[in-house]
């Protein structure tokens, strides 16, 4: 068995970094970048629902702080993406501990909304703040990035974001058997219980938050000087709502589950595109069926699904009584 | 079976999937009988689809019409149509999707602005015509050799307006509602600074959120400025019901638009409300010229509805790009944008498109008013 | 000028009011957004459209043909989605309302076409003015009709049978149970109540607004969704001043700031009440 | 004195659950609280674990007053506990679940975990080491890898024990760990406490089941509405009289 995996590794990673070659096409290596940008954002946003047990529905927000603030440093300052790109997450980071810390005290349901809230405040305030952001124009002409003096091919940003979903997948693979991925865990799965285990929640809530964050920070920076182009409300909420639903369908809680969910909602479309007009009705139909039939998602772990309605009220009026 | 095998098997099935879209569009023969593709990008669904079908109602018309005259240098046109839903991410996906099927020679679309600029990279890079029927972006046309705007700036078509406000219609104190994209950005600074140039005063600028439908409270606030007249940078479903509720409001004064207003949705939407409105047009169907009326006779027998503004536009884009090829003798990509970048004088519905060394087309505009719920030239009074 | 700001936003507070309740209703029993109610908001209106178009011009008639139209969706999605998800975590019962929502949306610009429906008018649209202020027939009509609605659900809810049963599950639903109400019926009801307010809101708003679109939901949901949690989303009359304020507070705030920081207005409150107030005006922990 | 309360109060509304109450425990003692049901033990326990906030007295443990601090302050200064309706990770295996018990005694950072730092690969293996131990030591080695939820529900009890018993702690509260237990397993946990007390762990417990708190406990205290009416060896509360009087519902109306 393990002989069996090591070969399937391999296997894979010939696959996929030999991808830009096998198949020469600009188009589906495209889309296979769009399928990592994907990748990341819901593995990332899978660490605060799936792991912690947290609802957030403003992770397109974040995406978008960090691609903004990357191109904003990268067009004003002419600072280079290896620069911009980490400042693009600590920026997206930032926002994220302010809204965590102001909010995940409360009920875990008031994240949600207020993670909502905050997608579209931030949403109206890049449209509205002409000087900075250009508002509704929009960022043209973000920077190519560089590699030792070479602007990046798109085989070049191919490997970029192939290196960079592999970091975050092995980063939450080590997490999710650590210390820290287990307390996320215990979290998750009873928060009386993980508190007298000495686990301290808030903090740690607010780490697994801010993490996610930080992440789809740094996808957005990578973004911006991917599409190099970039517009407020290329990060409204529907991008929030997309990337849920990968999360959701995908499975939450695992780690494979929001890489497949990612990669089927975008292969989907595409791959669907002559049905034109109902495509997008499919697309509502499809996701329906797939909750209805397997509510946790195609491979997520039962876990974080199974539980009642009943008992997740129970623990919520339980908790608020403690406090 | 473990999770790493799983992993590798999804993989692979991914991979899969991704391979079987590239084999859906490659039955790449080019043979003489292949019919010449254009591709056309455009909302057919989601918030913008309205414009989206007009295109692709129009872009398969032009087709046809080509076609049933023997096609362009003995070869037939046919267009391969791609739903961008008006999200820039997909309109860039497919612009890499034209650009990597060899058989595909020119791109007309797409209809936002945002769109055009997040798949100009792509076109740049690429190498092929992005033929824009709409995009009025003043930094779209010029941001790539490769890209082409037919609508005209706003920067062409808002001192003719202020010009007709100011001179024609004898206004002054005018305010301005605008939506706040960048188009709707665009045409209300333009506007504004011509106006204030001719010695008119803007009273008051208000802006609005794509989706709004509510626009009572922005109407009563412009009204306390008390203006002659109000400017609207919307386009015309927008226009319609800021008229409507306008009229609701008790508040009765003549409006001065953008082009975009122009169109029979405006009509039959604001009803008694958008008498009294003034509009400049490059394409108007009450246009004598036959090649107009067989247009918008034609547009109306086979789709049931008017064309407007946006369908004439994509109608002469893809009429123009017909013609580029001939003149090009060729169906190469660079041929096909040097021919277009050289085109003078190309008779579209929507006037004469010219280009500029930045490839923004230069247009004639044409007053109309609307008159007992019906467009008229305003010039004939 | 602020009394005619003031009108306009109780007009426009009424729709958000009903939108509101339907958010309320369901999230009161089950504890669920309802994401798909901005596009049973549209549903309705299409459907009163229909009804004017091919049937006839009659505004009752329309109502009822949304009140229906919404029902019938309101009971759909329950029976669909939410029934066979329920006793599993609430995720996949919103990702569910989320597709319902896209379906919906997507599906009627299949049917109707992209393009933007005229809604016409019934009453006599010239405005009648005193003094400053100008009002047409419809508004009174929209917001009279409105409060009426208010008023029979009010009354459903608390004075009727079905009413308490609704109230007690939102209380507690295993207890409810032990109680001999029958839930599954109690939960389903509320569903389809919820989906026949935003059916008629969706007649009535495309009557004022003069449209009928595919898209038209989308905003106005979302925002009556922050007018449900400032009312404090588990309270029917919360939801009814959430709405009615909301609206107010946009209007003044157009009036006050500009047109462009006006949809900040309602999700800054939306923020706001969740940080320091998170029952919002008129939440109780967990009644209706 | 190693854990004093001293009039600790609690109550819910009207109700008050807990008295002015006063427990002494001794390092390395058990200590058994009994009662009838509803007396206030648990809430005693969750005073002081935290969980709740009492509202009057002293939570002394080691010479400090805890009353105030978080759950899991409390649980850093070495008191675990179990809990009365068993409160595992279900969907957690066997062995994670005792892992996050070391949750206090592993100090790997992000860094190291992000890095797979040989610091992060030692603790790791003590980690891994020492809960295999503690899972053998309860007899659950074969079943871990199973989820937590999947045991049999004296199987529960035992891993919630083996949990607790994770993050070392100085003093153990165990909430019933008897209930729902047969004889034999009775007998098996009364063996196993006996032996963490020979470790030196010092242990408060809530039982039902006499015939294991007579048997293991150094001093019972017994508690009734709220209010502690007896405490004593188990002779002494044996023959007390205001305890059978509690326990026979004599002074019952």
């Amino acid at each position: 068995m393990k002989k069996l995996n090591i070969a399937a590794v391999a296997l894979g990673s010939v696959l996929l970094i030999s991808f830009p070659y096998i198949v020469p096409n600009p188009y589906l290596v495209r889309v296979a970048i769009m399928c990592g940008i994907y990748m990341i954002l819901a593995s990332s946003l899978n660490i605060v629902i799936g792991f912690t047990g947290m609802f957030s529905l403003g992770h397109g927000a974040f995406y978008g702080i960090g691609a903004y603030t990357s191109a904003l440093l990268a067009l004003n300052l002419q600072w280079p993406f290896w620069v911009t790109f980490p400042l693009g997450g600590a920026m997206a980071a930032l926002f994220g501990v302010l809204i965590g810390v102001a909010t995940l005290r409360l009920r875990q349901i008031f994240l949600a909304f207020t993670t909502l809230g905050f997608g579209e405040i931030t949403r109206i305030v890049i449209l509205n703040w002409d000087s900075l952001t250009r508002g509704p124009m929009g960022l043209p002409g973000i920077p190519i990035p560089t590699f030792f003096g070479v602007r990046f091919s798109q085989a070049g940003y191919y490997y970029f974001i192939l290196l960079f979903t592999a970091v975050v997948v092995l980063f939450i693979y080590r997490l999710y058997r650590s210390r820290i991925g287990r307390a996320f865990i215990a979290i998750r799965e009873d928060e009386v219980a993980a508190s007298h285990m000495g686990i301290h929640l808030f903090g740690f809530k607010t780490l697994a938050f801010t993490l996610a964050c930080s992440i789809a920070g740094l996808v957005g920076a990578f973004y911006a000087h991917f599409a190099r182009f970039i517009s407020a409300d290329q990060f409204g909420g529907n991008e929030s709502f997309a990337i849920l639903t990968m999360v959701a369908l995908g499975g939450t809680g695992s780690i494979l589950g929001p890489l497949l969910g990612a990669a089927v909602l975008i292969i989907f479309p595409e791959v669907f595109r002559f049905l034109a007009q109902f495509r997008m009705v499919i697309y509502g139909a499809i996701l329906i069926f797939v909750i209805v039939v397997k509510p946790g998602g195609i491979v997520g772990v039962r876990g974080v699904f199974e539980k009642p309605v009943q008992a997740i009220r129970a623990k919520h009026s339980h908790q608020k009584g403690g406090r | 079976m473990s999770k790493v095998l799983k992993g590798v098997l999804f993989l692979a099935l991914a991979l899969g999937m991704v391979c079987s879209v590239y084999a859906g569009g490659k039955q790449e023969k080019a043979a003489t009988d292949e019919p010449v593709y254009i591709a056309l990008t455009a909302p057919i669904t989601g918030d913008y689809a309205e414009y989206g079908n007009n295109f692709k109602r129009s872009v398969e018309m032009a087709i046809d019409k080509i076609n049933a005259g023997g096609g362009v240098l003995g070869r037939k046109l046919a267009v391969l149509v791609g739903d961008s839903k008006g999200d820039p991410k997909e309109s860039a996906t497919l612009a890499q999707k034209w650009t990597s099927d060899p058989r595909i020679v020119a791109q007309i679309g797409d209809f936002t602005s945002t769109c055009c600029l997040a798949a100009q990279p792509i076109y740049d890079q690429a190498g092929m015509v992005q033929l824009s029927p709409t995009a009025s972006h003043t930094k779209f046309a010029q941001g790539s050799k490769w890209s082409f705007s037919i609508v005209g700036t706003q920067a062409g078509e808002q001192p003719f307006i202020a010009d007709y406000a100011y001179n024609k219609l004898g206004l002054r104190k005018i305010a301005v509602i605008h939506i706040n994209n960048d188009w709707g950005v665009d045409t209300a600074r333009y506007f504004t600074e011509n106006f204030k140039k001719l010695g008119g005063t803007i009273t008051a600028i208000e802006n609005y959120f794509d989706g709004e439908k509510d626009f009572t409270a922005i109407l009563t606030k412009l009204r306390a400025s008390n203006p002659e007249a109000l400017f609207m940078a919307a386009m015309y479903n927008d226009g319609a019901s800021i008229s409507n509720q306008r009229a609701k409001l008790g508040w009765n004064l003549p409006v001065i638009g953008p082009s975009s207003l122009y169109s029979e949705q405006l009509l039959k939407l604001g009803g008694d409300a958008v008498n009294n409105l003034y509009t400049v047009v490059s394409f108007f169907t009450d246009d004598p010229k036959p090649e107009i009326q067989s247009y918008v006779t034609e547009f109306q027998k086979r789709y049931g509805l008017k064309p407007n503004f946006h369908a004439s536009l994509a109608y002469d884009a893809m009429m123009l790009l017909a013609d580029a090829m001939k003149r090009a003798g060729s169906f190469d990509r660079d041929k096909i944008r040097e021919a277009l970048q050289a085109t003078k004088d190309f008779p579209g519905l929507a006037g004469s498109i010219t280009f500029t060394e930045k490839g923004d087309a230069i247009k004639q505009y044409t007053r109309v008013m609307v008159k007992n719920n019906k467009f008229e030239l305003f010039d004939k009074r | 000028m602020f009394v005619q700001q003031l009108i306009n936003g109780i007009t426009q507070g009424s729709i958000f009011a009903l939108l509101a309740i339907s958010f309320a209703v369901i999230y009161g029993v089950l504890r669920l957004v309802n994401f798909a109610t901005g596009a049973t908001y549209m549903m309705g209106a299409f459907a009163g459209w229909l009804t004017v178009q091919y049937v006839s011009r009659n505004i009752f008639l329309a109502m009822l043909a949304g009140l229906i139209t919404g029902w019938c969706i309101g009971y759909l999605i329950e029976k669909v989605a939410i029934k066979s998800l329920r006793g599993v975590a609430r995720i996949a019962s919103l990702i569910c309302t989320i597709g319902f929502s896209i379906f919906m949306m997507e599906i009627a610009t299949v049917i109707f076409g992209a393009e933007t429906k005229a809604m016409p008018s019934f009453f006599n649209e010239k405005a009648f003015t005193l003094g400053e202020v100008s009002v047409v027939w419809y508004q009174l009509f929209l917001v009279g009709t409105a409060v009426t609605i208010l008023l029979l659900l009010q009354v459903l809810i608390f004075k009727t049978k079905a009413g308490l049963a609704i109230r007690t599950v939102s209380l507690d639903f295993k207890t409810a149970g032990l109680m001999g109400i029958n839930v599954d019926r109690t939960i389903s009801l509320a569903f389809s109540l919820g989906g026949a307010t935003a059916g008629i809101a969706g007649v009535l708003g495309s009557v004022y607004y003069n449209i009928v679109n595919p898209t038209m939901g989308n905003l106005q949901g979302l925002k009556s969704f922050s007018a449900a949690v400032f009312g404090g989303l588990t309270s029917i009359p919360g939801a009814i001043l959430g709405g009615y304020l909301l609206a107010i507070v946009e209007n003044f705030g157009v009036q006050i700031v500009s047109g462009g920081y006006r949809d900040i207005i309602g999700f800054v409150i939306l923020v706001g009440f969740l940080l320091f107030r998170p029952r919002g005006l008129l939440g109780k922990k967990t009644s209706l | 004195m190693f854990f004093q309360m001293r009039k600790v109060r609690k109550s819910f509304g009207g109700l008050v659950a807990v008295n002015d109450v006063d427990l002494d425990v001794q390092k390395g003692a058990i200590h058994a609280v009994i009662g009838p049901n509803g007396a206030g033990k648990t809430t005693l326990f969750n005073c002081i674990t935290g969980l709740r906030r009492a509202d009057a007295g002293e939570i002394l443990f080691e010479g400090e007053n805890i009353k105030d601090l978080p759950t899991h302050r409390i649980a850093a200064r070495g008191i675990g506990r179990t809990f009365q309706n068993i409160r595992l990770f279900p969907y957690l295996s066997v062995l994670d679940n005792v892992k996050v018990g070391t949750h206090l005694l592993n100090h790997t950072t992000l860094w190291d975990t992000a890095l797979k730092t040989p610091r992060f690969r030692r603790l790791e293996g003590e980690v891994e080491e020492f809960c295999m131990e503690l899972l053998r030591q309860t007899r659950l080695l074969e079943k871990k890898d199973q989820y937590a939820r999947n045991l049999p529900y004296g199987e529960q009890r035992k891993l919630e024990i083996a949990r607790a018993l994770a993050s070392k702690p100085k003093l153990l509260l165990l909430d019933e760990p008897a209930a729902g237990m047969n004889p034999a397993e009775t007998a098996e946990l009364d063996d196993f406490i006996r032996s963490l007390k020979a470790k030196g762990i010092t242990i408060i417990l809530i039982e039902h089941d006499m015939k294991l708190v007579m048997s293991i406990a150094d001093t019972i205290s017994v508690i009734d509405y709220g209010v502690k009416i007896a405490e004593g060896t188990a002779l002494e509360i044996q023959s007390n009289e205001r305890v059978i009087e509690a326990y026979l519902g004599k002074r019952r109306n």
